[in-house]
């Protein structure tokens, strides 16, 4: 019996009647999608409509980091929270909104900070690993992790009115670090809180970002690797660039990589980059 | 030799918010070609109106930002030494950390 | 008092602060998309993004046109329904949705079908249209009513893994009719409930529709009026390509056009497509 | 000459389901040019493997189609009459209206 076989039960195959119809997606995709496991690093901008797509799509199991909670002006890009939960842990909020639209899929909340210390642990979990996060060192610390543990990657970026994305670590392609061996100037580093983002351009990319992540979760496709996504929205404009592959002199990933899960555990992401993992201790602009 | 060059991620507030610039620019005197070394001290010299170590440092791009010629990062075609063509589109992109 | 004029409270100034301080869309983009109103048509797959960016961003009234009831079976895409709504209107469910993440925005709820007899009333009341429908016959009449009404329309579609997205009847540009005088035959016309769709890539364009929406109502950036955005999601490609401007010889818009009011309600746009509005007729395919 | 054409909204379901095809396609014998018109025939000829009456109808492409050559809408640049030229991408999509 191809159902049994597949994992699929009569309740799945009613709910995700319409894979079930794609020629190239179908009950190898679905089943495929249905038994993996993805990361969601950030329930913000970003982690909104991941989370919210791969639930609804029907991902086995979804994991979601951070330690943030909900704010009001969190609301105009972060359609996964409800005002009710203004005050409550992101996870939580992100959580229970996933399980309302999808009860046959596993949520697992991590209801702190990703770290050096805790980051090998977590991502350990999971197949695949989706970065939502909104600042440079988090970026930095999820890459190498999954170096180390050779997770796919999908990396998702979005500020003002622009936004990026690519598959790091994944079919031979680069790691963060291959394309960013030395971290920008601080005053690159613009954050979203600083600088405003519009709030459906993370909406966007992370739509992006869940599709990625379905297509390696269920070997469809052409992932982005190697390639990245660039976002104009004023312009409407979508290029797919084609980017370096892996450097041979990557610290992380290269062919001499001194990187190694001890190293990684003591290595201090805030000072490489001289830029925080958290915006909780900075202060809060005022109009 | 017509070029475009495009400024996204945040790199175009550093040439008065302009995304694309429509330029001509000649090989330098006694070279019959113009390489993205000479192009990035004409960019700095011509387009560029402030924060110029936002842009640039040393003879290259700074950290954090990707070049790419004709939709392809310029490490798969030579880095400074890339050569380039009548009518190429050159792009500058700060990578972003948003979300 | 610059807050007042632009009618602002320091309610709106909190939540929309990461709008503000976008130097392309600021308070005055703020002000104006909080004074627009802007009508979605369908709630469902392409739907269901296009509200609730909509809502989050702060559309000042948003309407929806639907008169589905949520199933099981939409649930892998149509990302506003929760499973506690199956069985409910759309309309109901979607607006429930936007309310609960932004209590600032008008929503009113059209529980009815879209048709020639109603669409006239109904559109006048908004300054924008987003066509999130499913079928051929709803589009040609979405359009001609837009033209006669003199409204922008925002025209989303997806099936299986491919989407296509343009703004039709603005600053000049083409309408529907335009681009397709003579409808598809038949068996060109796909549904998705019949070929099936990857539930995220109507969550792609949908946001991309409601990106346009905003882009329009708060007057930044260049929509995409004469331009098309064609996305292939297996590839991970998306082009933007030039389109034909306005038909002189356009039945509806051009020159002598011969569409009147009158002419539009009495339109039969089943018959013309040889194509249903509604898909409750149809038999359903089983697997 | 070579051509790049692109299949999509479906109508690669009628060339074995294949999107891109890199092809060799020479002027009709008597002519220096290739336009689209000839182009459609050879198509037809080489390309679509079923339903030819679901990418043509008459001498053109069926109602609900685009052709897009390197992007830009055929109907500006001469619909049929398009000239084509070494290396241009020609792309035909079905108008989708799922949702
Ligand atoms: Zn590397
Ligand atoms: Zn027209």
């Amino acid at each position: 019996n191809v159902v049994i076989d597949n994992g699929l039960t009569p309740e799945m195959i009613y709910r995700y009647s319409r894979h079930l119809l794609l020629p190239n997606f179908g009950v190898e995709g679905q089943s495929k999608l249905s038994k993996s496991s993805i990361l969601v690093v950030g329930a913000g901008g970003l982690g909104s409509p991941v989370a919210l797509y791969l639930a609804a799509c029907g991902a086995g199991c979804i994991g979601i980091v951070d330690s943030d909670i909900v704010e009001i002006n969190n609301l105009h890009r972060q359609i996964i929270h409800k005002e009710a939960f203004v005050g409550q842990a992101k996870v939580k909020s992100a959580a229970d909104a996933c399980r309302s639209i999808n009860s046959l899929v596993k949520l697992v909340e991590h209801n702190e900070a990703l770290s050096p210390t805790n980051a090998l642990e977590i991502l350990s979990k999971y197949d695949i690993v989706v970065d939502a996060t909104d600042n440079l060192p988090s970026r930095y610390m999820i890459s190498d992790c999954c170096v180390l543990l050779d997770k796919p990657l999908v990396s998702g970026a979005a500020l003002g009115l622009e936004g990026q994305l690519t598959v790091y670590h994944h079919n031979g392609g680069p790691c963060y670090r291959c394309l960013f061996p030395t971290p920008p100037p601080t005053a690159a580093c613009q954050r979203c809180s600083d600088s405003g983002v519009l709030g459906v351009v993370p909406g966007v990319i992370g739509c992006l970002q869940a599709l990625e992540a379905i297509k390696i979760a269920s070997a469809i496709g052409e992932p982005l690797a190697e390639r990245m996504l660039i976002f104009d929205a004023l312009s409407s404009r979508i290029r797919t660039v084609k980017i370096r592959g892996k450097s041979a002199q990557c610290i992380a990933c290269g062919e001499n990589a001194r990187f190694t899960k001890e190293t990684f555990q003591c290595f201090d992401y805030e000072e490489f980059t001289q830029s925080p993992m958290s915006d909780k201790t900075r202060p809060k602009l005022n109009l | 030799m017509q070029l475009t060059l495009e400024f996204g991620g945040g790199l175009e507030l550093l040439c008065e918010s302009i995304k694309i610039h429509e330029v001509d620019v000649s090989p330098k005197s006694g070279e019959d070609k113009l390489i993205m070394r000479d192009l990035l001290g004409w960019i700095k010299a011509n387009i560029i109106k402030e924060r110029p170590e936002m842009f640039m440092k040393g003879d290259s791009v700074r950290p954090g930002v990707l070049v790419l010629v004709n939709d392809c990062d310029w490490e798969l075609s030579g880095n400074l030494d890339t050569t380039l063509e009548e009518k190429d589109v050159v792009v500058f992109i700060s990578t972003l950390h948003g979300g």
